[in-house]
């Protein structure tokens, strides 16, 4: 047998351990989940102990088979995607022993809910200007300001939060990152309406929130290295999940054109066939990418993933609300609602239209995205700047 | 094609546009504008009633003999600039130039005087999005003179107090009259809600014939001066966007900078006030060429259409872009725009449909499809 | 659609790239390939000479049993990448890729095997221009079987030793193989003199036919399988002009800063680069599948043929624009570029032409002009 | 009678007044254009007894029909338009008496043709880099340097030299501007071949090359001031032409449609209509410019034009070669030819694909024209600068 055919009858043979003991047409879906990850095939990748194998990412897929096969529930991973798509990661990177044992299992089972504390209304595209302060008292740190952007913060136990730490120091060196129990009294959730008409992210207000210094993920200071990987990581989730053909945007786009002739028109057929093969396109970068990310690390080259996402996922939509004519001048609902998660699927084309206008900002803006590529990618010169060597306090604002 | 018309504004237009803007400042806030979105309407009636009847702008295009102001499509474009800017959720496309220009083909003057005074307000039922070449009345009348049909996503429906309905009839299309309150009207939730559409049902309505035989000319024409005339709408779009975008980048900081001295934004924000500026030829020479009502005002209609559909839709995404997060927020009017700009965009024929068209007027035609092996 | 086709280049290919990149490293300097515009073409049968025979590329795609090296589509695409970024003037693609895919369907494999030898160089007698389903032969066999016709802007045809025609006859399209010398080949100014056209007489040509009814099936897929891989070429183009332009700003100073420093040259650059990545992608995928005789290779070739086309084009307008001046000169090698790929844009069916055959094929066809009202 | 009215009428009796003196069937050419120009009648808003009478420009375009119907001869103003479009205005600015009178009516006739020597290899978009030396001996300077991307140079007589006359000061006031003779034995004019294969333009190599200290235009170190006044009605001439409709590249793509039914394609029809939709509109804006400047200066809104006539130009020989098909694939002619003026029009379209190219580097690039705009216009801010208060011989290159 090859090493690959090994892993992976390695591999059944756990799973079916795993079913035999915990029957899913008959095992609570929580204490599957708690076998499941104890058994490490919660994300194979992950090391032992912690949900894993010490395995290729890529064997997670054949095991998620298997288990789908037999009818075991998932974790949702939609619900819980900035836990195991930004925090998991992070704690497991720069994680203490005793926090990856405490954090990653209830994250990865879906028992507590993680959000993202990091965007503030003056630091957006320039995150490492935040300036929501966290002081030391005793064990304790203390933390006052206001956050934006944050998605689940309402369902949320717990958030990953970047904060200014020593003013006294240029913007870079002077963050920590927490993280930070949203049950704490001092911690406000508002909902932060949007164009949609919902309010699927949230304002963060912090006023006196305490955060034990066991908390704090990576050294006092290292925040902004922190806050870097889990970015990365969240730039390859956004623009990776490339699926099948036509599993996106212009699914819907075609799908019109197909099932109701009287939409096609010969002046739209050009414009349709481009999209169509950009969005293929994108499919295959996305593809390409993850075969050769398979083994590796994040890199700055997924940022041209999500960048491509963007632009097409615009694109696609301003042209479906084109090609619907009448259609596309109706809208479905304006009414404030608090969703549980984005998902574009199942919705009208004018509430996709809007909500991909935040694909461009959301998680690095395309403009720092280009940034990005061009100095990491084809190291051209970075910008000036005015605000590396001067302490935090200094910089004008 | 006329090679000597007037492109600038002249004193009267910048006058008109200045009183209008001065009264849309005072009335019409970006807050009152967004709680449309909510249902919250309150704003609508009294700031109509000052446009209409304390600026006399509900008969701007109506000849002075006939009971109007006597001004001409190019006031009128000045108007919509400014209803543009301000996204203001008044019925004068509807009414007062669409409306209007239809009824202006009339046999009888009475109703138009009461439109063109502001007593009444009028819409052509027709769904927003047909494109002047697309007219296909849904409605007929019985053999008693009444009328039977639906007509979907109807722009000034809602405020309207007499429906103008294109009807199917044997010799072409006639134009009733009908009163508001003998129809359905549904409000639909709209993309634009500053510009509601509604569902027109009829069911045995009674309605007085206005156009007779000719009624698909005067609706085409009317729908037509409506497509030239919304260029300049979209112009106001896009120059709000201009506007605003630039202002709050020459103040937003991030990096220690001003966001707008990042060149890749300024060149961006240049790109876009060129943009800006050639929709602005695009609408004077519709909105002229529709004054003099020149042989080419067909052209300019479709190539104004075209051009300014796409520049005010480009001007408020790269608004919302450029806006980063906060342009993304309820709170802030760039949606406002957006959404009025992705409307008109689709209302009155959509750019493809007005380039196609275009072609056959210019001898650019579409082929057939089977035009290769 | 095949989902577990791997689009990373193999060590293999990596290897043949090496070769391929050295070879033209040492003999195909831009001086010398800017001189073939000029008529200088000295440099042209040594350079062919060297890859068909000493690196054994003639026959790359031709079966070993069959006297060819045994090497699929997908090693093809990377010696084309490699060609394409030399903007190296030999007939590979149309000898090695396009006349050998054809000779494939011939009964007798004598042909066949002098070509994939090196021995002699073949071309398909069609206009570059012609989309893989827009074949129309306009030669014709006499009684006798002798040839007449005339076919315009043959690609290959000047470094042909043998012509194969496709030949209209009663029941479909015959493939006919004439020498070179009974033909009168009259070289054309090219757009992209490193693939210099030529214009094919035939006046009672005595030939051979090689291919009988099935010939259109035959030159069909040869044309497919030259659009598939000549996306290669595109990327190969592209590549050159990204990495050209970037090394060029990165040490060109202007205002006492590096001009790639500019933040609008930077956004600009990582455009092209996501560009060039996705178009990497896009002809990994055309040439995986051409090599797997995937179903999906038709599909996979004019998504290649229609993103890589358009994505050259950009990227050597980006490099002489990015220049500046330096760009617009005879001296500088950009123009090569611009010249390869707006030729190759055009060559073998434009994009809106594969992009409307993709339409077909995918099940979103393209209406009759007749669809609105 | 109308104040315009008065006007036409007594250049009506000027120009009849020209014509029964200098009867155009009978009178030498050069003979006529100069009686024209001492009559005041060859830019009308030149001074009086510089060939004008101090009227809105608007008014020569009725002088020029009025001649050109009575069969006068023209200045064939395409061969002398550096000449006339920046050599003139700059000299009217800022020459001496003496330098009017002395090179404005040969310069207009015809008699003497001008060129620019501005650009340098190392200063392109940079202008104000300018490398070129110029050092005064006695009343003469003398002159060392190259320039590039000068036309007409092997015609001209004078040229407009930038020359920097004082390197160790801040680099945008060490330069002085100057009149140059191109029959100085110190010039040296080469053939700058193009992508084309013609070779339009010319690098000049100044070698000891002698100026009288009268011919410096403006001050001495007032070379960048001067060069900018230059330069803005360089733009304005470039972008300004806009004509009749379909008077431009959109013009032979439509005639092939119109006239060649096998080159139209149902997937090309969107992309056509919205060229020539652009074509118009950005005619329509030029139109609109000169109305609003029609009594005024050049202002930073011309850069505009040119920006949008690059672009357009681009994009539609780019199409129109697509649209040919194979015989897009076809050039005219390589062979290096010099030709006297640039003319898109009798050319084939692939020559004009090639040199349209130009249009978006020559006379300011679309990126230098993009800078202006959001400077002047926009007032947004300038970019960071790293050589505006060091002496030229100290900037980095």
């Amino acid at each position: 047998m090859t090493t690959e055919e090994t892993v992976r009858a390695d591999l059944k043979e756990r799973v079916d351990a795993l079913l035999t003991t915990h029957d899913p047409a008959t095992t609570d879906q929580l204490v599957f989940l708690r076998a499941q990850f104890d058994a490490g095939l919660a994300w194979v990748h992950f090391p032992e102990g912690l949900g894993g194998l010490g395995l290729p990412r890529a064997h997670q897929t054949y095991v998620n088979e298997l288990l789908a096969a037999a009818g075991a529930p998932d974790n949702d991973p939609r619900r819980i995607g900035i836990g195991l798509g930004m925090a998991a990661p992070t704690i497991l990177a720069f994680g203490t022993d005793e926090q990856k044992r405490r954090f990653l299992r209830p994250l990865w089972t879906g028992e507590e809910v993680w959000c993202q504390l990091f965007s503030e209304p003056g630091a957006g595209s320039d995150l490492a200007a935040v300036g929501t302060r966290a002081v030391r008292d005793g064990d304790t740190w203390v933390v006052n300001g206001q956050k934006v952007w944050t998605s689940s913060a309402h369902k949320a136990r717990w958030a990953i939060l970047l904060a200014r730490t020593d003013p006294d120091v240029p913007k870079h060196a002077g963050m920590s990152y927490f993280i930070c129990d949203m049950t704490d009294p001092g911690v406000e959730v508002r909902p932060l309406r949007q164009i949609t008409g919902e309010a699927e992210f949230n304002e963060v207000f912090l006023s006196d929130a305490r955060i034990p210094d066991a908390h704090r993920l990576g050294e006092e200071g290292e925040g902004w290295k922190v806050a870097n990987a889990t970015l990365m990581n969240e730039r390859v989730a956004i623009g990776g999940n490339a699926a099948q053909r036509e599993v996106s945007m212009i699914g819907f786009v075609a799908n019109a054109w197909r099932t109701r002739p009287e939409l096609r028109r010969p002046e739209a057929h050009d414009q349709l066939t481009s999209l169509w093969v950009e969005a293929e396109v994108a499919r295959l970068s996305g593809k390409r990418l993850r075969q050769k990310l398979a083994a590796g690390e994040p890199g700055p080259e997924g940022s041209g993933m999500k960048l491509t996402f963007a632009r097409l996922t615009q694109q696609i939509t301003g042209f479906e609300l084109q090609l619907l004519g009448e259609e596309g001048l109706r809208y479905a609902d304006w009414t404030m609602t608090r969703p549980d998660i984005v998902d574009f699927t199942g919705r009208d084309a004018g509430y996709r239209y809007l909500r991909a206008k935040g694909n461009s900002i959301e998680g690095g803006t395309s403009e720092i995205l280009r940034n990005i590529i061009a100095e990491r990618v084809l190291k051209l010169p970075a910008e000036p700047r005015a605000d590396k060597d001067i302490a935090w306090k200094d910089i004008p604002r | 094609m006329n090679d000597d018309v007037n492109l600038l504004y002249t004193d009267v237009e910048t006058a008109l546009r200045e009183s209008v803007s001065d009264l849309l400042t005072a009335r019409c806030s970006p807050e009152k504008v967004i709680a449309v979105f909510d249902g919250d309407r309150e704003i609508q009636p009294k700031l109509w009633r000052s446009l209409a009847l304390d600026l006399g702008l509900a008969g701007l295009l109506v000849p002075e003999e006939r009971g109007g102001a006597g001004a001409s499509a190019r006031e009128a474009a000045v108007v919509l600039e400014e209803l543009g800017r301000f996204a203001a959720p008044v019925p004068f496309l509807t009414s007062s130039v669409i409306a209007s220009a239809a009824l202006l083909h009339a046999g009888d003057d009475r109703l138009l005087a009461t439109v063109a005074s502001g007593e009444r307000t009028a819409a052509v039922v027709v769904p927003f999005s047909t494109a002047p070449n697309d007219l296909r009345p849904t409605v007929r009348a019985d053999g008693q003179g009444a009328l039977n049909g639906r007509v979907t996503s109807v722009a000034g429906a809602l405020e309207a107090d007499v429906l103008l309905v294109p009807v199917a009839a044997q010799d072409g299309v006639e134009l009733h009259a009908v009163e508001a309150g003998a129809a359905s009207v549904t409000p639909v939730v709209s993309m634009d809600m500053t510009r509601q559409l509604a569902d027109v049902d009829l069911d045995a309505a009674p309605g007085t014939r206005v156009v007779e035989a000719g009624g698909d000319t005067a609706v085409r024409g009317a729908l037509e001066l409506g497509a030239a005339l919304i260029a300049s709408e979209q112009l106001g779009v896009a120059q709000w966007c201009l506007d605003t975008t630039v202002s709050y980048l020459r103040e937003r900081t991030q990096f220690g900078r001003s966001v707008g001295g990042f060149q890749a934004i300024k060149h961006r924000l240049a790109d876009l006030y060129v943009t800006t500026e050639s929709a602005r030829a695009a609408a004077r020479y519709a909105a002229a060429t529709a004054a003099d009502e020149d042989s080419d005002r067909h052209v300019a209609a479709l190539m104004a259409k075209s051009y300014c559909s796409e520049a005010a839709v480009r001007a408020a995404e790269e608004c919302v872009q450029l806006h980063g997060g906060i342009g993304m927020t309820w709170e802030h009017p760039a949606h406002l725009y957006l959404k009025r700009a992705k409307a008109d965009q689709i209302a009155l024929g959509n750019p493809q449909a007005a380039r196609r068209q275009l072609g056959e007027l210019v001898d650019l035609p579409m082929p057939p499809a089977g035009s290769t092996a």
